[in-house]
């Protein structure tokens, strides 16, 4: 529950930055996906097109992030933190244009959120219940972690987007065109930004504000790197983060008495020492972050 | 003779309003304050604005700028402004201060503290969850432990034991006002455990707990404003913390010159500052309601002290 | 190609070039570091644009402008840096843009790699295709190459310094593939700075200085010497002139030293040499036979399993590379973009790289700017890089000149061991001579020098005495003057085993 | 002289000073443009944001105020960026400072001037050791710094809640903790402006009496130090020539006989005691106090902004840092004035720093200016 918006993004990240285009503007795609997601889902009704716009929202914004890194060979991380101020910042004038001035969007009712397509077949609070009783979006982000697997590294597609990101200008002499890689790797990773956006405001809750985002896809760029940016690892990564959370919420709940403040710090405590653990030398693509220009050398 | 319009401008009196990093629509207590001032616009034709802050270190300059303004009344909407506006009040003795959820051992002249016995509602809503619990369960989720929180908790608390001393109370912090996702965790966690009404005051976090009330089609309280339409069904009451009026009643008293500088004014049950949510009918049975309606009475009447913090809830009997 | 020019920004790099290659033939382009060849080279590949000129094949004219333009019209380069994707298969890097696939495009590797053998075989060039870039040899990567070329159905071939990295067996090897491929009617465009080889293969020769086309020959009645004068535009001299000398004492001393490579294994196993003061001590041996390695060990870059080093008497085994520095051990390494240079630094900060915190370049903590500068004038004066100019990053400089820097300053640091690993790999006949003059300087200072070369001619000419390793250890020491290419061949080759590595 | 004269250029902007120039009219252009989609009338807005960011003594004041931090933050970001670090923990940094500062100038007792001089290096040295640690876990265990300063972010945040809760510490019948004494302060002439003599001689002055109607401080002079500190160290000093070395290329940087782990080590923490510096400066000149974050402040990550508007030049970020904190001080003031949306704030920031991350894209439209010229 927790991860899935995490894994969405990450996934976003891992098929930009494996073109070679570094993206920390997840979390600016994943703010206005939650907002249009959870708006679009309240004016029609229909969960399914909040999600779906939420996706082109994330990947507008996408766009501009591929236009300035990849077109004008722009710093790809200055303009990926021009994507979170701009997220952000477009989400809140949405949200004050489309509720009369409120930067919160009234709520969905249940049964116009994403639904929960095990709901029911298991007797409620009963283990299996509590594990696979879970948004579609829960499902989805699973699928997608296996899709893009195998785009990446299984199809013709995917080997010319990891030649991209690793030697763009060996791709370049075989004539493939980076531009056109780069720019739909990146948009398609805004599209998955906006989708975790949604995934919270359509699934986890039913409405936006402008706290709901917060952080997650700072979170989302620290998995990605974590599972070597790979999309399998990043998924582990998103789930190890998730069950650490639950850890603190279950020992919230128990009468052991450790300051709640303390506990808040697991989750974050929990990543490092895993990192620390297995010897994270985590090594992106060789191109990663690097504007392709031709006749450069 | 004929006032100009611009005359009637200048005579008109000016209130303007600082919120805490909420915003103007929280949908929470900085929201109404400032429907209370829209409220004092229409009916008392007074000209109100507000100023939104996004992070602490915003407070000082909005209450400056507002000062520029020419302001007859500045209010910090919130306890984190409470020290700032008590030296901004004592730098500048000429212009009048309020502050929501603050109260100062000596309040300057120009000042007034407004507090809100969240205890009071909290304590009604708890004998609400207590006297309809099926499971003998309820909880409580705390935004970040603190005084103010402490006041829901303990109320809610007492509330509870009121209604039935066998209630057990699960308690837990997010350690966040915005983190839905954790709220909902929670939640979810004291349903799992057998909890059937969970109270929030925790902010956006509660969000994520009315939402898993929505799912698992459990019961949720609300905090600070009928939280009923996030989901009518399945929100049972709200502990309601009349911020508008306060601010309305000021604003009142400030026409009529009567304005309260250097005292600290409490809004209780009494003074209409806190109440349940008019929607609790939905859900909640005639008689309970009626029960609760007496309690308000003893309150007021002042029958029962309704604790606030650990210390006074230990003595609560 | 019909006057070809290029202008990159005011430098005019290709300046009205004309160039005929016929089919079946070998065609090599000569000429100094910057001359203009590889630009030549691009702008007929259809990576840059030319200024001027057009460009025919089979007599109509055609406008590359963009590689699969050149591909189309049967045109492949292996270029001077190689295009390989390091952790892709050597399969896959070769079907990269013109990918075999299934439904939905899934790849097909499996017929991928049936193609690359197919090809493997008809060519003579033999490689794994399932093998790593990363894994294989830098011979075995040209290879893939030429590979990718022939793949993409090309009948004119560019190789761009293909000889520059490679063994002499190597060099042999791709001979007969040059050889192989020109019997089948494909056409050789070869841009090298060995005369010999040009020599031992080209049909034609053009020579291009300073951007400008000087002279195409016909190899086979023209002389080595006449090449080299044509490109350098003076007289050049190919024997290294050292007069004997004495050499004196043991300077570096190496006992059975163990040391890994990245994958784990002893790649110096039990290596044991004495370097003394006063000679040039040349190591010779196949790529790969732990000469890197070797040299990482000594420098302290490179963590030692076992053994000793002792540097004048002194135990210098597992120190810091700053300490084995102070120890007056000086390094031209063998990558030169990688550990020589920090590319993004002016070549000045580049001179003082290993003494910027010595006096007189730092002051307490304070870097003394000025005198930096004049050090650094002084050098690219001295060593003639060019442009002259101590401020310009060393990102762009050639790679020649790059590697002038790195002579320059290694040498001013005047070690009692100079460690030279390929010192001239890429440089052209000038500056390869000037080089070997500044090693042979080093030993009449009395000083150690340890030259590690993949080129055997050079072993022979520069060095005193031959080490040959071989597998991790020396398997024999030879006077230079009492040797020749056969036996040292045979020795490199696992002392005459004849098994290939 | 020539390079003289260019390394003073360098200094004053680091980067091409027009590109900036034009990214901010652009900005500004898309925030006109928002807002006329919103129905307000953009001359007007910004006329308003002008005039409240210079119209008094004491906007500009505030001005100063808001960019001190964000310039601190940025040359630690700034600096990180130098030995090839993305510092996403200037955030943490800061948090951890101004932890530091409130404890040392609260539970500390010192004379004047020496007290606040204690607190300062308490404050930078622990929020130093803060950035150290994600220095060392990537030095010594490989951990991407990117990672290791996101979760140590989040650390700093509860840790400031948990300190802040403890007896002792946490001022009853507040959520923040007790305030640090006078002595440990950084304002100017904070007392002495509200005793009657202050009064009347600032009547008798107004502009010092608008200005001291802020809480101006030292903070801004303590972030120009740091920016010409750090600009010493890293292009006069063998430590900089060090760092800058590991930065670009690690492995020459390592064969020149550079320590390059202790070179990251060393880098992180400077950043993080500058960041630090930021969390101190704010504590000992504006909020004399921590309070319970329920959310990150931003401080850092607009720091980040701040650092790449700047070029990662040292005096790029006191440039930057201004234009940040004018915008965040003035930019919100359209709301209350004529009830325009603030986001405005936040999209027109968010363009410029877009179009300062493509100079490529100037440049075009300078030339495709020049071509019509010429036609
Ligand atoms: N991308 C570029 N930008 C600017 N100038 C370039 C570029 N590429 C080449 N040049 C210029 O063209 C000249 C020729 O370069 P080129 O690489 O063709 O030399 P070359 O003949 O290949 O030298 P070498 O023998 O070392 O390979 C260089 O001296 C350089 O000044
Ligand atoms: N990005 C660049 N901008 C400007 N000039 C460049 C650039 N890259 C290379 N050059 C120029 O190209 C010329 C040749 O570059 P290149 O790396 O091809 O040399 P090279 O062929 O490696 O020479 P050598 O044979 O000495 O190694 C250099 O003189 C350099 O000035
Ligand atoms: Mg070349
Ligand atoms: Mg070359």
């Amino acid at each position: 529950m927790y991860s899935t918006p995490l894994i969405f993004a990450a996934l976003g990240g891992v098929i930009s930055e494996n073109s070679g285009v570094v993206n920390i503007g997840l979390e600016g795609m994943m703010t206005l996906g939650a907002l249009v997601g959870a708006t679009v889902g309240y004016f029609t009704g229909n969960p399914w097109l909040g999600l779906l716009c939420a996706g082109l929202a994330g990947g507008l914004l996408a766009i501009l992030h591929a236009i300035a890194s990849i077109t004008f060979g722009a710093d790809q991380v200055v303009s990926g933190i021009a994507i979170n101020f701009l997220g952000p910042g477009i989400a809140l004038f949405l949200s004050r244009i489309f509720f009369e001035g409120a930067t919160m969007t009234k709520s969905i009712d249940l049964d116009n959120k994403i639904p929960r397509p095990l709901d029911g077949i298991f007797q409620q609070n009963s283990f299996f219940d509590l594990v696979f009783n879970q948004y579609a979006t829960v499902y989805i982000a699973l699928l997608l972690v296996f899709i893009v697997w195998y785009m990446l590294y299984k199809t013709k597609l995917g080997l010319r987007i990891r030649a991209v990101g690793e030697h763009p200008k060996a791709a370049d002499t075989l004539g493939i065109n980076i531009y056109k890689i780069r720019y739909f790797s990146v948009i398609l990773s805004g599209i998955f930004a906006g989708f975790g956006g949604a995934a919270m405001s359509l699934a986890v809750v039913s409405n936006f504000r402008p706290t709901l985002i917060s952080g997650q896809g700072f979170i989302a760029l620290a998995a990605m790197i974590f599972g070597k940016w790979k999309p399998q690892g990043a998924m582990w990564a998103c789930l190890l983060f998730g069950a650490a959370q639950g850890i603190v919420v279950f020992l919230g709940s128990t009468a052991i008495s450790i300051s709640s403040q303390i506990l808040a710090m697991l989750p974050y405590i929990i990543t490092l020492l895993v990192l620390i653990g297995f010897v994270g030398k985590s090594a992106g693509p060789a191109a990663n972050g690097v504007p392709y220009e031709k006749g450069e050398r | 003779g004929q006032k100009t319009p611009e005359q009637a401008e200048k005579t008109k009196l000016k209130i303007a309003m600082v919120t805490d990093v909420g915003g103007v629509n929280d949908q929470s207590f900085n929201q109404s304050a400032w429907e209370g001032l829209k409220r004092a616009e229409d009916e008392l034709g007074i000209k109100v604005s507000y100023k939104e802050s996004r992070q602490d270190a915003d407070y000082g300059p909005n209450m400056e700028s507002l000062l520029d303004e020419e302001n007859d009344l500045i209010w910090g909407i919130g306890y984190k402004m409470g020290n700032l506006v008590k030296e901004e009040a004592e730098k500048n003795p000429e212009q009048k201060y309020a502050i929501v959820d603050y109260a100062y051992e000596k309040t300057p002249e120009n000042l007034v503290g407004v507090v809100f016995k969240a205890e009071q509602s909290s304590f009604l809503v708890g004998y609400i969850a207590g006297k309809m619990t099926k499971t003998g369960k309820v909880g409580f989720v705390g935004g970040v432990k603190g005084n103010v929180i402490d006041g829901f908790e303990y109320g809610y608390r007492a509330g509870v034991k009121k209604a039935n001393k066998d209630v057990k109370v699960l308690v837990q912090y997010a350690d966040s006002f915005t983190d839905a996702a954790k709220g909902k965790a929670i939640a979810n966690q004291m349903y799992k455990d057998g909890a059937d009404i969970v109270f929030h005051a925790a902010g956006g976090v509660g969000d994520g707990i009315i939402e898993a009330a929505k799912e698992q089609n459990k019961f949720a309280i609300g905090v600070d404003r009928d939280q009923s339409n996030l989901a009518p069904e399945n929100v049972l009451t709200s502990a309601m913390k009349h911020v508008d009026t306060a601010v309305f009643d000021i604003a009142k008293s400030l026409k009529e010159g009567k304005f309260p500088g250097g005292t600290t004014v409490v809004y209780g049950l009494k003074e209409g500052g806190v109440d349940i949510a008019p929607t609790s009918n939905k859900h909640v049975p005639a008689d309970i309601l009626k029960e609760v309606e007496d309690l308000k009475q003893q309150i007021i009447d002042g029958k029962i002290v309704v604790p606030y913090n650990e210390k006074t809830f230990s003595e609560f009997k | 190609m019909k006057n070809i020019t290029k202008v990159f920004g005011n430098f005019t790099a290709n300046d009205n070039i004309n160039l005929t290659v016929h089919k079946g033939e070998v065609h090599a382009l000569l000429g100094e570091n910057g001359a203009g060849k590889t630009t030549l080279m691009n702008i007929l590949y259809g990576l840059y644009q030319p200024t001027f000129g057009e460009i025919r094949i089979n007599g109509k004219t055609v406008t590359m402008t963009d590689p699969n333009v050149a591909i189309q019209h049967g045109i492949g380069m292996v270029h001077q840096h190689f295009m390989l994707v390091e952790p892709f298969t050597v399969a896959e890097n070769i079907i990269l843009g013109k990918e075999t696939t299934t439904s939905f495009g899934k790849l097909d590797i499996k017929e991928a790699v049936s193609h690359v053998e197919e090809l493997s075989k008809k060519y003579g060039l033999y490689v794994d295709p399932y093998a790593k870039i990363e894994d294989i040899t830098v011979g075995m990567q040209q290879r893939v190459e030429i590979l990718k070329a022939l793949y993409r159905g090309a009948e004119i071939l560019i190789l761009d310094e293909p000889t520059a990295v490679l063994t002499p067996q190597e060099i042999q090897d791709l001979i007969d593939i040059i050889r192989n491929l020109t019997k089948q009617g494909k056409s050789i465009i070869i841009i090298t700075h060995k005369l010999k080889e040009i020599k031992q293969i080209a049909d034609y020769c053009t020579i291009i200085r300073r951007g400008k086309h000087i002279d195409t020959v016909d190899v086979s009645v023209t002389t080595k010497e006449e090449l080299a004068n044509k490109m350098v535009g003076r007289e050049v001299n190919f024997v290294v002139e050292k007069k004997e000398r004495e050499r004196g004492d043991v300077v570096l001393e190496i006992n059975n030293l163990v040391v890994k490579d990245n994958r784990g294994i002893n790649a110096v196993d039990g290596l044991s040499l004495k370097v003394h003061a006063g000679e040039i001590l040349g190591i010779a041996g196949v790529d790969g036979n732990g000469q890197s390695e070797l040299i990482e060990g000594i420098t302290g870059l490179r963590k030692i399993e076992s053994g000793k080093i002792i540097m004048q008497g002194k135990d210098i085994t597992g120190r810091t590379p700053k300490e084995i520095l102070e120890h007056k051990i000086s390094t031209i390494p063998e990558d030169r973009q990688k550990r020589g240079l920090v590319l993004d630094f002016s070549v000045e900060e580049n001179m003082i790289l290993e003494n910027y915190y010595k006096a007189p370049f730092a002051k307490n903590g304070i870097l003394q700017k000025d005198k930096i500068k004049s050090f650094a004038k002084k050098l690219v004066e001295r060593f003639d890089v060019r442009p002259q100019d101590e401020t310009l990053k060393a990102r762009a400089l050639s790679g020649g000149n790059q590697q002038k820097v790195i002579i320059a300053r290694e040498v001013t640091n005047n070690p009692e061991l100079l460690i030279a690993a390929q010192p001239t790999r890429g440089l052209d006949v000038g500056a390869i001579e000037y080089v070997h003059k500044a090693l042979v300087e080093q030993r009449d200072k009395n000083k150690a020098v340890l030259l590690v070369s993949l080129e055997l001619d050079e072993i022979m000419n520069v060095s005193d005495r031959i080490a040959v390793i071989y597998e991790g250890k020396i398997v024999g020491i030879v006077e230079a003057n009492k040797t020749d290419e056969n036996t040292l061949g045979l020795m490199m080759a696992g002392g005459g085993t004849g098994n290939e590595k | 002289m020539k390079n003289k004269k260019n390394s003073l250029k360098e200094m004053l902007f680091s980067g091409n000073f027009t590109i900036t120039l034009i990214s901010i009219l652009l900005g500004l252009a898309v925030g006109a443009i928002a807002l006329k989609i919103a129905g307000y009338s953009p001359i007007e807005a910004y006329s308003v944001i002008l005039n409240g960011i210079f119209g008094k003594p004491k906007y500009i004041s505030y001005t100063i105020i808001y960019a001190t931090p964000l310039i601190m933050t940025g040359l630690s970001v700034a600096f990180a960026f130098k030995t090839g670090l993305f510092n996403i923990g200037a955030e943490g940094q800061f948090i951890v400072g101004a932890l530091v500062a409130t404890l040392v100038g609260y539970f500390v007792k010192l004379p004047i001037v020496l007290h606040a001089i204690v607190v300062f290096a308490a404050a930078i040295t622990a929020a130093g050791i803060w950035g150290a640690v994600a220095g060392f876990l990537k030095a010594r265990f490989g951990v991407h710094e990117v990672i290791a300063t996101i979760m140590l972010n989040w650390i700093a945040l509860y840790l400031n809640n948990y300190v802040i809760m403890l007896e002792g510490f946490k001022r009853p019948n507040s959520e923040a903790s007790y305030k640090i004494w006078d002595t440990a302060t950084v304002g100017i002439l904070e007392k002495w402006r509200y005793t009657d003599a202050g009064r009347v001689w600032l009547k008798a002055h107004p502009i010092l009496q608008s200005i001291f109607k802020t809480p101006i401080n030292l903070g801004i002079i303590c972030a120009i130090l740091l920016a010409v500190l750090v600009w010493f160290i890293l292009s006069k000093t063998t430590l900089g020539y060090e760092l800058r070395a590991v930065g670009s290329n690690k492995y020459a940087a390592e064969y020149g006989g550079i320590n390059v782990n202790k070179s990251i080590i060393i880098s992180m923490s400077i950043a993080g005691a500058l960041a630090g510096a930021a969390g101190a400066m704010q504590v000992m000149g504006i909020s004399k106090q921590v309070s319970i974050l329920a959310a990150m402040e931003g401080y850092g990550f607009d720091g980040i902004a701040v650092s790449l508007i700047g070029s990662n030049g040292a005096f790029g970020c006191i440039f930057a840092g201004l234009l940040f904190g004018a915008l965040k001080y003035g930019g919100p003031k359209i709301q209350s004035a004529m009830g325009a949306p603030s986001e405005i704030v936040s999209i027109v920031m968010g363009t410029i720093v877009y179009f300062i991350a493509m100079p490529k894209f100037i440049k075009m439209l300078l030339d495709a200016r020049k071509r019509k010229e010429v036609k």
